[in-house]
């Protein structure tokens, strides 16, 4: 190969060691040659064998799941297959394009109050109320893209708060539609025949069963078709344009991007992302209650993101699968925990204690696990000769700008 | 300031009939071939609060030419370079490019015209890897939304291949092939900047605007990255307007110069002719500016 | 050699102030080559890239030494060594020993070597963009005594007036080159003993590149050492008394100024004088061997 | 009309304790450019000392280890956490806060478990009567307050060195270290005066009219949020206007709310997010914040 | 987990006759009755969740000393939901299998959202909320009275004893939610067959400052306020109120006030002119049963504060346990069981409360509240200011249901 430049300024590396500061590669969700961590690769989309093989176990966990395990770990695990594709949506949004936003919760509010009205006040089936319930959280997202197309950052972050706020409004105040403060009972989905509720009773291999094991496999599906579709967005030219919006707006648009109507565009799709866990977490509570959809479950799903990984779908699933089934297995094993207080002894409660692990575990994974548990995985299995390589000649990336 | 006047000189002087260096090479009917424009930019003028960065400014960039913008430092060719991307909104005057009129349009609209640029300061999203920062220069010319994308519908994954294809080839051209699958952030200076280029031509210009290409580049890079150039222009005949601070270069490869001083375009023409005026010595080129100044060789 | 002092012989630490500015150098120091930058068998690395190593160089105080090199040669690391930066590009010095003054720089915190007197132009300009013109100049001068800070400034102003005009301009919105002159402003606005300058002459015109090596000079003609980095070799050389060539983070060449600008190697190499290739036309084949890339023709693209 | 007046005033005055909260939000932004979410927990950390202290030391002594303990606190935050972590972007910064606010928070609102802590202020309920308009001597003392650190810190940062050293130290570490900027001094110091800021804002928050410090007195620091971004994120001046225009429309809203009651009940606490959504759009880096220098 | 094959917990009624004879249903096995708490520890309404969890740990420790229910001992499982929607419904999931009765379920919102699944379950659920909104359902006990209910009642005592008169206005501040809208829809009813006015402020649970409030009421000339608000907020109304000038009796619902509060600078106000509302008796009252309590609570929890949690919790343990004796005589332990013998009984009362009637479910249980006043040296911070007593209106008041 001829290597056109200055052959004479590129000291040899000598150690083959990991953690030169490649920031993250990871944040584009796309292998750099080489560089990749077997499981990841492994489950990438391909025709190797050995993917295929732990895609097909990976669904075979999935579908043994309901046959094996309690209403109690079925339920947790529908939050956190909502949670993943809220996050997912909100990692598209922050990971990949750079905006905060502090009121995604919001759009699950709009997701799963516009299923429940759609379906019960205007009678629409319910799997199209349901993928309507999804396009009317990205025309909420959409119509405040005045501001998420011109803000960014910490502007916007804040900014997005408003839509808590102002949605808590709406959700108390605008009874008819959003039953005010009772909230409303939710329809149960029903798909070619299929109910997903407890009745009509049905027993599949001796196993009963009931709306949890049946939205199971509605939850799993839904949450593959959500990463198969952000991965593909963040691979694409979307993704490239996004990235690029997130790291040079101006390089951006000279390059062709259209930016706001980029950053509007991100905005609506997150929001539908949002819409979805909205949806499928009405489902799982068989009741909508504007109180769910609060300022923390917006915190919460920044905070699973930076635990699982920024900008990547991995990232999102393993950070939600952290955050929402963490407190429910500390107050499940609150009594066999030793920290856990018995009620009013002034000790440390499970839910307390979920709470402290939950934020320590943000610090933690910042300060030392920099792009979180899927990066954790990453670096396990990096390094390979040909990057070190160009890594060795590069000047810091912000030392010329 | 000392009253600036407009200089002599023949303001729209073609450089084309002055090519010190004949396209040989060309592919026939590149050069003004097939109805590339001339850009025109006449009488504009920016002004930020209090200051005129640009004052009634007026040259031609003649089609398949390389024009080369100079003047002191803050004397409005990055302005200028930015007017015409669509990045600043000129306070008055007109820059057309074939039947369009730039200042109107917003940078995506620019780009979308075939009007390409490079950043005085690299511009390069570090973390993304070579081929995504040259794949998001072709972001004018594919199709692909969330939704294709998301959906990985064929039309996509016909469309990424192909383009994938051209930008290998554009970063073979440009002496990035062998970077493409790593991290820009981690490349030496010289080979970003290459990038950057690389990223313009995936654009597949008209024309291509080049901020202090070979700025902070030692001698033998000077020479690699004019010679890239020149090949840009010899392959593809669009049009190239360049501003650059190394005179040498400037001689070796401009066919037209225009010389900006605070905003006021104070000399125009074929390199050697601006060279020897006496308005461009005082105020850009000092004693230090002939051709065998220091930075001499480009 | 007093450069094998150890850390803790600097000067007095100042407690208290925030912010402090270089110290005058201590006028009757005995030996005047004593007073200098004494870099010995330096080795730097970016984890487990090594971008230095048995880096000798020296400075003697009021001297101007110049170091040339390819582009990742190691020229701003070697200069980021010597003001305590590293850390911030995840490097350090991993052995050998970098003494200013006869005493140790290596280890000490940025801040504190500025306080030694030691003050560097960043590469790459680095001005506070958000701050106005007059705030960045402040920066420069944060904790010298008032009184100097005006007439540092009165000097600065004196030499880049366009930086008066400008001062209540955000800096961001400068020019290119208007920012690199605020850099270097920003930097003589302390009164060095040492300056470190990276590439100061980057996107400056001719005109004012030569105002930069003058200013050099003079600023060097009163009692302050300069350390240069510099592409334009010729300039380089014409100001400096020594230069050095880093080649892949080792000294390959070095020696009085003028021997090594008459030197075949820097000719060609750094200068580009004499080079059998800068005669030929540009774009034709380079010939087989050189280091040169193999350009192909691109085709156009077919939509 | 007096109502009118009653309720403006009273804006006023709620306004000039979100205005505090503001300025320490303010103040962090300034110098390191982060948004800091954990304000809020520093509030109740300076809020619990003093309301502990208190029945021990007095009122002002409590007040001056509140302040040296919030202080502490965050200067803590930053030695241990924020120092340390090395991220690209400070949107992950703030995110780091918001998980150490979830720590401080928990840990907290435990020690004050279910009860309403009264700081001992000096003021009590006493009002000041305006003619026809009340409004707590607290309050009163909250502005002038409010009205002084404001302008205090607008002038250090302007003039001092501390203030340049803090707003170059944000912009760019390194270059400021090469400017002699003892970077970790400046944003510990940063973090400190904050965690100040907040304590004094605290005590102006848990004394009359509301009844004392509990677990639900964090929340307040919500309101701050639209009042900073209202002013700018990076405006002394405009965490003074941002506060006093939260308080305002929060106020009015509330009062006037069985007039306004198209626009559903309750709607004083929506108000002011309205009111920022409105001055966003016209001014997207808000009332008095500064643009970000754009230009390549 | 291990497989889970038909017949094990779920549903309802699926019982099974046990060696005693007794057919048990889920949660009941042939030495044990698992009874659940899902109490809010950490969140805004620890304070009331902790003292009712102690009582009722401290009432089933007492029945299973003196040899338990039925041959069986009661289990309390505890699960704190911090008053969080997701966790409450969680710990549903959790325990209901496993349970035969709830016996307190803390917060309203949370109890709404599984209402339906509840219901489904036939699970004796007894909230620790009085919202008409959670009437209407078999398997859920509203105890004593609603919201709404005690709000009627305040505003005859207004009229009765505090000089209201018809033309007057009067203010009633409330929280966004189903307290506050239960205990206006109360207050409206009452204003309306009275000819009174009432001036509306709604506010949320994080307004702490209630300036602009009494602004308003001022203003609007209110001659005494309705306050269905937390503690907290009650403190800074009737504090400011009387700063301001505006000395006009205040009625609480009783979740309004919280003994805590007389510790703060808002004690001398609330000691002024301020009363609530409440089916529960006070711990301060005279009577042998409380007395017992009280003395059996201080000597197992020492030093706990004393409000009324403490009667509520126990008296919630006693309808549960009294239910489940029922069902043992009908030696039928199934949820359908105990629900049936819950339901048969008509006058369920006690020292700690007015007498409930528990056999049809879309009405309140009881509609007679007392009227309490704070007082700082009374056990539990407040005593009897009037005996409980059903007013003219309350008695035939339809209650909405749902
Ligand atoms: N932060 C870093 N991490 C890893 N390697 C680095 C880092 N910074 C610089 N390097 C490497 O160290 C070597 C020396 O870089 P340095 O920036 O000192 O070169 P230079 O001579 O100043 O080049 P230029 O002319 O481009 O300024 C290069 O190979 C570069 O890739
Ligand atoms: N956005 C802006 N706001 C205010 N002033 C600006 C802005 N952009 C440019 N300027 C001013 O306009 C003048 C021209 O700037 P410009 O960047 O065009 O100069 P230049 O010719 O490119 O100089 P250089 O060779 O130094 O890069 C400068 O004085 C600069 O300060
Ligand atoms: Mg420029
Ligand atoms: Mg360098």
């Amino acid at each position: 190969m001829s290597e056109p430049t200055s052959t004479a300024g590129t000291p040899v590396p000598e150690t083959p060691t990991a953690g030169t500061s490649i920031p993250s590669a990871s944040t584009r969700g796309k292998p750099t040659r080489g560089a990749f961590r077997p499981l990841r690769a492994a489950l990438c989309f391909g025709a190797r064998p050995l993917r295929a093989a732990l895609w097909l176990a990976v669904l075979a966990v999935a579908v043994a799941v309901p046959f094996y395990l309690e209403g109690f770990w079925l339920q947790a695990g529908l939050f956190a297959m909502s949670a993943a594709i809220g996050a997912i949506g909100i990692n598209l949004l922050t990971g990949a394009t750079g905006q905060l936003s502090l009121g995604h919760a919001f759009f699950l509010a709009v997701g799963a109050y516009s299923y429940v009205s759609l379906s019960s006040d205007l009678g629409l089936p319910t799997p199209l109320a349901a993928v309507a319930a999804v396009i009317v959280a990205g025309v909420s997202g959409g119509l405040f893209s005045p501001i998420a197309g011109r803000l960014k950052g910490a502007y916007l972050g804040i900014a997005t708060l408003a839509l808590i706020f102002v949605g808590q409004h709406i959700l108390f105040n605008a009874e008819p539609v959003t039953g005010g403060f009772n909230g409303r009972p939710v329809p149960p989905m029903e798909l070619f025949g299929l109910v997903f509720a407890d009745t009509p009773e049905l027993v599949v291999l001796n196993v009963p069963f009931g709306s949890l094991e049946r939205l199971w496999f509605l939850g799993i599906a839904l949450l593959a078709g959500a990463a198969v579709f952000a991965r593909g967005v963040l691979r694409g030219r979307p993704g490239l344009a996004m990235n690029t919006i997130r790291d040079h707006e101006i390089a951006a648009g000279v390059m062709g991007v259209p930016v706001a109507r980029y950053r509007a565009g991100v905005f609506v799709l997150s929001s539908m992302y949002g819409g979805l866990a909205g949806v499928l977490v009405a489902l799982v509570f068989q009741q909508v209650v504007p109180d769910y959809f609060g300022m923390l479950l917006s915190l919460d799903y920044l905070a699973t993101i930076v635990i699982g990984g920024l900008g990547s779908v991995a990232g999102a699933v393993v950070g939600a699968a952290f955050v929402s089934l963490l407190p429910q297995l500390l107050t499940r094993y609150s009594d066999a925990l030793p920290l856990v207080a018995e009620p009013g002894s002034g000790g440390v409660s499970p839910a307390e204690a979920a709470r402290i692990l939950y934020g320590a575990a943000v610090v933690a994974v910042v300060l030392f696990l920099p792009g979180g548990l899927v990066g954790l995985a990453t670096r396990l299995g990096r390094v390979r000769l040909k990057e070190l390589r160009w890594a060795k000649s590069a000047p810091a990336p912000a030392s010329r700008r | 300031m000392d009253g600036m006047t407009h200089r002599r000189g023949e303001p729209r002087a073609h450089p084309l009939r002055r090519l010190r260096m004949p396209m040989r090479n060309q592919p026939v009917g590149t050069a003004g071939g097939d109805g590339l424009p001339e850009l025109v930019v006449s009488e504009v003028t920016v002004r930020f609060a209090g200051l005129t960065a640009l004052d009634a400014a007026s040259f031609t960039v003649a089609p398949g030419s390389v024009h080369a913008l100079i003047g002191p430092n803050g004397a409005g060719k990055s302005t200028c370079f930015n007017v015409l991307s669509g990045v600043y909104r000129a306070t008055s005057g007109s820059v057309r490019f074939g039947g369009a009129e730039l200042t109107s349009l917003r940078p995506h609209q620019v780009a979308a015209l075939g009007v390409a640029r490079t950043f005085q300061n690299i511009a390069l999203p570090p973390h993304l890897t070579v081929r995504d920062n040259l794949m998001l220069g072709r972001h004018r010319l594919t199709r692909a939304g969330f939704v294709s994308a998301g959906l990985r519908l064929p039309s996509a994954r016909r469309e990424a291949v192909r383009h994938g294809a051209r930008v290998a080839e554009i970063a073979e051209f440009a002496g990035v092939g062998d970077a493409l699958s790593i991290p820009v952030g981690l490349l030496p200076y010289g080979v970003q900047k290459r990038v950057e280029l690389a990223r313009a031509l995936c654009m597949e210009p008209r024309l291509l605007l080049l901020d202090e290409p070979v700025a902070g580049m030692n001698g033998g890079e000077r020479r690699e990255m004019t010679a890239l150039i020149q090949s840009v222009r010899e392959s593809l005949g669009i049009s190239v307007l360049l501003v650059e601070h190394d005179m040498g270069m400037v001689m070796r490869i401009a066919d037209a110069v225009t010389v900006l001083d605070f905003g006021r375009r104070i000399a125009g023409g074929p390199p050697e002719e601006v060279q020897r005026d006496p308005e461009v010595i005082r105020a850009y080129l000092g004693d230090f500016g002939g051709p065998s100044g220091e930075r001499g060789e480009a | 050699m007093s450069g094998e002092a150890g850390p803790g012989t600097g000067g007095p630490e100042i407690e208290g102030a925030e912010i402090e500015g270089p110290q005058i150098a201590a006028p009757g120091a005995a030996d005047p080559k004593a007073g200098g930058l004494e870099i010995r068998g330096l080795e730097v690395r970016y984890g487990p890239v090594r971008a230095l190593r048995g880096v000798h160089l020296a400075v003697p105080r009021g001297a101007v030494a110049a170091v040339l090199g390819a582009n990742g040669a190691g020229k701003t690391t070697l200069l980021r060594a010597v003001s305590g930066t590293l850390r911030f590009h995840r490097g350090a010095i991993t052995s050998g020993t970098v003494a200013f003054g006869g005493s140790r720089l290596d280890g000490v915190p940025a801040a504190a070597v500025v306080r030694r007197g030691v003050v560097q132009v960043p590469e790459g300009r680095r001005v506070f963009a958000r701050m106005t013109v007059a705030e960045n100049l402040r920066a420069g001068a944060l904790g010298v005594p008032g009184r100097r800070a005006a007439a540092a400034r009165e000097r600065v102003l004196e030499l880049f007036p366009v930086l008066a005009e400008r001062a209540h301009q955000r800096a961001g919105l400068l020019s290119g080159g208007e920012q690199q002159m605020l850099a270097i402003g920003r930097a003589l606005m302390a009164g060095p003993s040492l300056l470190l300058l990276d590439e100061p002459t980057l996107g400056l015109a001719p005109l004012m590149a030569a105002r930069i090596a003058d200013t050099v000079r003079q600023i060097n003609a009163q009692g302050t050492s300069v350390l240069l980095v510099e592409q334009n070799a010729a300039m380089a050389l014409a100001l400096a008394e020594r230069a050095y060539v880093l080649e892949v983070g080792e000294v390959t060449l070095s020696g009085p100024a003028a021997e090594l600008a008459a030197s075949d190697e820097v000719r060609r190499r750094y200068l580009g004088i004499g080079a059998p290739e800068t005669d030929r036309p540009v774009g034709t084949d380079p010939g087989p061997g050189h280091e040169r890339h193999e350009r192909t023709r691109l085709a156009r693209w077919t939509a | 009309m007096a109502v009118f007046l009653e309720l403006l005033v009273n804006g006023i005055s709620v306004g000039a304790v979100y205005a505090l909260i503001a300025l320490g939000f303010v103040v962090i932004f300034k110098a390191t450019e982060v948004v800091n979410f954990t304000h809020a927990s520093l509030l109740l950390a300076g809020g619990y000392v003093i309301a502990r202290l208190h029945p021990l030391i007095g009122f002002w002594a409590a007040l001056a280890a509140g302040i040296a303990a919030a202080a502490l606190v965050g200067a803590l935050v930053e030695f241990l956490i924020l120092r340390r972590a090395h991220v690209g972007s400070r949107g992950v910064l703030a995110i780091v806060t918001i998980g150490v606010d979830i720590l401080l928070t928990t840990e907290l609102t435990r020690r004050i478990g279910t009860e309403v802590l009264a700081l001992g202020d000096p003021w009590g309920d006493r009002v000041l009567r305006l003619g026809p308009v009340t409004v707590a001597e607290t309050r009163v003392v909250a502005l002038a307050v409010a009205a002084t650190l404001i302008v205090a810190f607008l002038l250090a940062f302007k003039f001092t060195g501390w203030g340049v050293a803090m707003r170059a130290a944000a912009e760019d570490a390194e270059t400021a270290a090469l400017m002699g900027v003892r970077l970790g001094r400046v944003s510990l110091s940063a973090w400190a005066v904050a965690g100040a800021l907040a304590a004094v804002a605290a005590m102006f928050l848990c004394v009359f009219p509301t009844p004392g410090l509990d677990r639900g007195t964090a929340a307040a620091a919500m309101k701050a949020f639209p009042a900073a971004i209202l002013g700018g994120l990076d405006s002394t001046t405009g965490a003074l206007a941002g506060g006093l225009i939260v308080g305002v429309t929060e106020t009015l809203m509330s009062g006037y709310q069985s007039e306004l009651a198209f626009l559903g009940r309750g709607i004083g606490d929506a108000a002011p997010f309205l009111v920022m959504i409105v001055i966003l759009l016209l001014r997207p880096s808000g009332l008095f914040g500064t643009k970000e220098p754009a230009r390549v | 987990g291990s497989g889970k094959a038909t017949g094990g917990g779920g549903g309802g009624d699926a019982g099974a006759a046990n060696v005693d004879g007794v057919k048990t249903g889920p949660g009941v096995t042939a030495t044990t009755i698992t009874v659940s708490a899902l109490t809010d520890l950490t969140g805004p309404y620890a304070s009331f969740g902790k003292s009712q969890t102690q009582a009722q740990q401290l009432y089933f420790d007492q029945v299973n000393a003196g040899g338990g229910v039925c041959g069986r001992k009661y289990e309390l499982v505890v699960r704190d939901h911090g008053y969080d929607t997701q966790k409450a419904v969680a710990a549903y999931t959790e325990i209901a299998p496993k349970s035969a009765a709830i016996v307190q379920f803390i917060g309203s919102p949370m109890i709404t959202a599984l209402k339906q699944r509840i219901d489904g379950d036939k699970l004796l659920t007894i909230p620790m909320a009085w919202a008409t909104t959670l009437l209407g359902s078999r398997a859920i006990q509203v105890t004593g009275t609603t919201y709404d209910v005690d709000m009627i009642n305040a505003v005859e005592f207004l009229t009765k004893e505090k000089g209201i008169k018809s033309g007057d206005k009067i203010g009633h501040l409330y929280f966004e939610g189903d307290y506050g809208e239960s205990s206006l829809n109360g207050s409206k009813y009452a204003a309306d067959k009275l000819g009174l006015q009432i001036v509306e402020q709604k506010i949320k649970a994080t307004d702490q400052d209630m300036s602009a409030q009494v602004a308003a009421f001022k203003a609007a000339g209110v001659k005494a306020v309705l306050v269905s608000v937390g503690p907290r907020q009650t403190a800074s109304l009737v504090g400011v109120s009387l700063a301001k000038g505006m000395d006009v009796p205040f009625v609480g619902s009783n979740s309004a006030y919280a003994p805590q509060l007389l510790a703060t600078p808002a004690g001398p106000a609330l000691l002024k002119d301020f009363y609530y509302v409440s089916a529960g008796t006070p711990v301060s009252a005279q009577n042998p049963g409380m007395q017992k309590l009280v003395a059996d609570y201080q000597a197992k929890y020492p030093g706990e504060t004393l409000d009324s949690g403490v009667p509520t919790g126990w008296s919630a343990a006693m309808i549960v346990d009294e239910a489940m004796k029922k069902a043992c005589e009908a030696k039928d332990l199934t949820r359908e069981g105990v629900l049936n013998a819950h339901r048969s009984q008509s006058n369920f009362g006690g020292d700690f409360g007015t007498p409930m009637n528990f056999t049809f479910f879309d009405k309140p249980a009881s509609r007679s509240s007392y009227v309490l006043k704070p007082d700082k040296a009374a056990l539990g911070g407040a005593v009897v200011f009037r005996e409980a007593e059903v007013s003219e209106l309350a008695k035939d008041y339809p209650v909405p249901v749902g």
